[in-house]
């Protein structure tokens, strides 16, 4: 009985992530919502307009964009990330075979798949927001450059939304990480963030630029894959030497 | 600010929805099977990914293209104008030539009269009228009607303007301008994700207009009288 | 089974007054393997170290014997033993315990031999009908 | 070999000591219940051994590892409360495969056994249950799992009678066919006595008695008789508990050790021996004060 054979780490890993994607697959529904609010936004209106005309015509150009998709479902993977690190979800684990690093593991897989999932999804809605504009508009009146979609740009939109995504995880799981250590930074995190914005607006635009500015795709690739290894790493660093609370 | 405060607000909102969700998951959310959520996300996927192929294989002819070069186009419909205030008038042969120019009718009338007046209607001031005499006398009046470059942003839809109403009766050659026209256009920006690594800027497409200038070009018999009438500055003979 | 566990006899002396009382019946013939501690233990649903104190007490007194490997078996002689040790402990004790009774009711020695013999023949009586 | 050894342990949250420098060792495959009231720490220290949380001082090993973070150790052990939660997009039969393919002993057969036993509805939340369905659906998977150190923190919360004693059984039946540490916590000793081996009484966050339960149960006896003939018999000893039963009469409860001697002296004084409860006997050696709850009345 004693001489069980010795558990490794890799295997009780991927045992609780597919765990967790069956589990926490219910998040789902929150990605589905957030993507439809947005495509009934992008199509309402349209995200401007433009009208002029003289005495005798009047024009006017309607802009559509599948934008607003795409940065909802950042916010889904911002919270789905939080989620995580919360005590209800974190209790979901007690019965099983974990420790710190299998849990952080399993969550970071859930997570990179969450991001795949939504990328793929909120670029394609743009598909789908095209082919319902297709339908609905008069079609003499829908200017083909754009709406015709380059397969390649496809493929692109989806790779750097995915890319964004799991910045953005990143970000949201180490905050949660954080809060978990100690609520103050609950409240010192937005108050940082807040003050950096205020206070030192260029570095705070610089950081961000770091990445909205960079036009080659392999380098903008290596600065979220870096700057994502470093904030997941630091969350396993933290969240290792903590005790499971219930 | 005001075009940037209403997709904040937009963000507002869908945060609001997300979290109004999370906290009170109705009960289909909360106790829905993973069996069906992996179902419906695998639906829900599939279903996108069918519709690539579907966007592709959507005809695209009656979409409003752009293959001309704005830039000459309107170089060269303000260059006619500038000749036309010079007095430098281009034949008929000459407007058929230049880019950017559309021969917009072409109608002929047979005289009625030895005399042309006109009745040139309201709406019609920006309408430049040249007067061509023929070299022969063949009783009959040949008009056509020339629009220049009317561009929104990228889009040339100069072939979309109405030609005046033209009608000769009893000597008298009347003008009329269309009815006022109005042009939608639906213009689609690709994602923010693309645009960074496309070379394009994914902020609004500039979308100024340029207007068109109308020319009603009239051939005329060799010895036919022309009174030019009220609004004789408006009407030039070549 | 049930077991009293009210009873201040400890439960594995409750297993082992069982034990005996299958040997009695002759339910365990002499020299047949007796319940081993995990039968003991599923059947009272105790803890099997608790039958094994049971078991342990009946093979201190010679009423069962270990065969290594093969468990315990009853020993010869088992029963008389049992039936000996029963009367002189217990029926000894039960009558102590009568005499120290019906000297605090004030029952004279005769009128206690006159109940016991009354209750002997209802009690046949009883069996009779 | 030991499972657990626990030498010196403390555990504090902040001022306050959950855990005050326990030592004990619990043997393989051995049955052990952790009694004590509510509050003792019963909990902080099970969940300590399943590596939810460490020592503040003191060390504590777990099949010769320190549990805390630990996989191989959380490979070998489950931990049963009636805090377990599982996710709502699991129906109980899914919980039940999901949970399986970590623990390389678990029995499905035992596991759908039980369960039809038990009547659960394979398509319910868990969530939906009510406590104490909750509770016999977490210790079925307690069972099943049949981990070399099982863990049951207050495993019969909620259930009825009848299912607490099929829980026993099915557990102690499971236990003979494949023996394994078991510890069991409660509050109440009474019910599962027979199934343990040996018992931990904790009180405030310290040892009180780690022995086997056959030795508890013969550990004291309580008397009761006129005070004065009592007071005069005890004189000297330590006592348990003490008690003023009625007037100018007396229950004390005393190790029987200490009066093995005298024993039969006792019915001769007119003195009464009483067999003593492992229950009552739990609450008079953690009790707080000597005299019980009758003495905040006398007082008033």
């Amino acid at each position: 009985m004693m001489s069980l054979k010795e558990v490794d780490l890799l295997s009780i890993s991927s045992k609780q992530y597919v765990y967790k994607l069956k589990a926490y697959s219910t998040l789902f529904y929150g990605l589905l919502l957030a993507q439809i609010i947005a495509l009934f936004f992008s199509l309402l209106n349209g995200i401007s307009y433009m009208s002029s005309g003289n005495g005798e015509l009047s024009v006017s150009v309607n802009t559509y964009s599948a934008s607003l998709v795409i940065i909802f479902s950042f916010f889904w993977i911002l919270f789905a990330a939080i989620q995580l690190t919360t005590k209800q979800y974190k209790q979901l684990e007690n019965p099983l075979v974990t420790n710190s690093i299998s849990r952080n593991l399993s969550n970071i897989g859930f997570l990179m798949t969450a991001c795949v999932f939504g990328g793929i999804t909120s670029s394609l809605v743009g598909v789908l927001l095209r082919i319902i504009m297709y339908f609905t508009f008069d079609r003499s009146q829908i200017i083909s450059d754009e709406f015709i979609l380059a397969f390649s740009d496809l493929l692109l939109g989806i790779s750097v939304a995915i890319l964004y995504m799991v910045l953005i995880s990143g970000i949201g799981y180490l905050t949660g990480v954080l809060t978990k250590v100690s609520m103050a930074f609950v409240i010192i995190i937005p108050a940082v963030i807040i003050g950096i914005s205020k206070a030192y607006t260029d570095i705070f635009q610089s950081l961000i630029k770091f990445f909205t500015l960079e036009s080659s795709l392999p380098l903008f690739g290596l600065k979220v894959i870096i700057t994502s290894i470093l904030l997941f790493g630091v969350s396993i660093l933290i969240s290792n030497r903590e005790e499971v609370s219930q | 600010m005001s075009r940037v405060l209403p997709q904040i607000l937009l963000f507002l909102i869908g945060i609001a929805i997300v979290f109004i969700f999370k906290s009170k998951s109705p009960k289909f959310f909360r106790f829905s099977s993973w069996k069906l959520s992996v179902l419906v996300a695998g639906l829900y996927l599939g279903v996108l990914i069918m519709l690539v192929p579907i966007l592709y294989m959507l005809p695209n002819k009656d979409f409003v293209k752009i293959v001309e070069n704005k830039d000459q186009a309107i170089a060269s419909s303000s260059n006619l104008m500038n000749n036309l205030y010079n007095q430098h008038f281009p034949t008929e042969g000459d407007l058929d030539k230049l880019e950017g120019i559309y021969k917009n009718s072409d109608q002929t009338f047979k005289l009625d009269s030895s005399k042309l007046s006109f009745d040139l209607q309201p709406g019609t001031e920006n309408y430049h009228v040249l007067i061509e005499r023929k070299e022969l006398d063949d009783g009959e009046i040949d008009v056509s009607t020339y629009v220049t470059a009317q561009y929104v942003g990228e889009v040339n839809f100069t072939k979309r303007l109405l030609p005046p109403a033209i009608s000769v009766d009893n000597g008298m050659l009347s003008l009329r301008a269309p009815d006022r026209q109005t042009f939608e256009f639906k213009q689609f920006n690709i994602d923010f994700t693309m645009a960074q690594f496309n070379n394009q800027n994914s902020s609004i497409h500039e979308m100024s207009p340029h207007f068109a200038n109308q020319i009603i070009f009239i051939r005329v018999p060799q010895s036919l009288e022309i009174n030019r009438g009220v609004s004789g500055d408006r009407i030039q003979i070549i | 089974m049930i077991l009293n566990t009210d009873s201040m006899k400890p439960i594995y002396v409750q297993i082992a007054e069982w034990l005996e009382l299958e040997i009695l019946n002759s339910n365990i013939k002499e020299d047949e393997r007796i319940y081993s501690q995990y039968q003991l233990a599923d059947m009272f649903t105790v803890n099997p170290a608790t039958a094994a104190k049971g078991l342990n007490l009946l093979a201190d007194e010679n009423i069962v014997y270990k065969r290594r490997g093969l468990g315990m078996f009853v020993s010869p002689n088992a029963k008389q033993f049992i039936l000996t040790k029963r009367r002189k402990q217990i029926l000894e004790q039960m009558i102590k315990e009568l005499v120290i009774e019906a000297n605090r009711l004030d029952v004279s020695e005769s009128e206690l031999i006159m109940m016991i013999h009354n209750f002997g023949q209802d009690d046949k009586e009883e069996e009779q009908l | 070999m030991n499972v657990i050894q626990c030498r010196d342990v403390t555990k504090s949250y902040g001022q306050n000591k959950a855990l005050d420098r326990l030592s004990f060792e619990i043997g393989e495959n051995k049955i052990t219940g952790f009694i004590g009231r509510n509050g003792a720490g019963k909990t902080t220290l099970l969940k300590m051994i399943a590596g939810y949380i460490k020592p503040t001082q003191g060390e504590l090993q777990v099949f010769s590892r320190k549990p805390f973070n630990n996989l191989d150790v959380s490979a070998k052990t489950i931990f049963i409360d009636d805090n377990m939660t599982f996710p709502d997009s699991f129906r109980l039969t899914d919980i039940l495969s999901e949970v399986a393919s970590f623990y390389a002993a678990w029995n499905s057969n035992l596991a759908i056994a039980l369960f039809n036993y038990f009547s659960f509805d394979p398509n319910q939340a868990h969530s939906n249950l009510s406590k104490g369905s909750k509770s016999t659906f977490n210790s079925i998977i307690g069972i099943a799992s049949r981990c070399p150190l099982t863990i049951l923190d207050e495993p019969t919360t909620g259930m009825d009678s009848a299912v607490r004693k099929d829980f026993y059984k099915a557990l102690l039946k499971d236990y003979l066919e494949h023996p394994r540490t078991i510890l069991l916590s409660s509050h109440l000793l009474s019910e599962l006595e027979e199934i343990l081996e040996d018992i931990l009484l904790i009180d405030n966050g310290s040892k009180c008695l780690h022995l086997p339960v056959m030795e508890l149960r013969e550990l004291a006896v309580g008397i009761r008789g006129n005070e004065q003939a009592l007071l005069t018999f005890v004189e000297g000893k330590e006592l348990i508990y003490k008690e003023e039963f009625a007037k100018g009469s007396l229950y004390v409860v005393i190790k029987k050790e200490l009066i093995e001697q005298e024993f039969k002296h006792v019915r001769q004084n007119g003195l009464e021996v009483l067999p003593i409860s492992t229950d009552d006997l739990c609450v008079y050696l953690t009790g707080k004060t000597g005299g019980g709850i009758d003495d905040v009345f006398k007082r008033g």
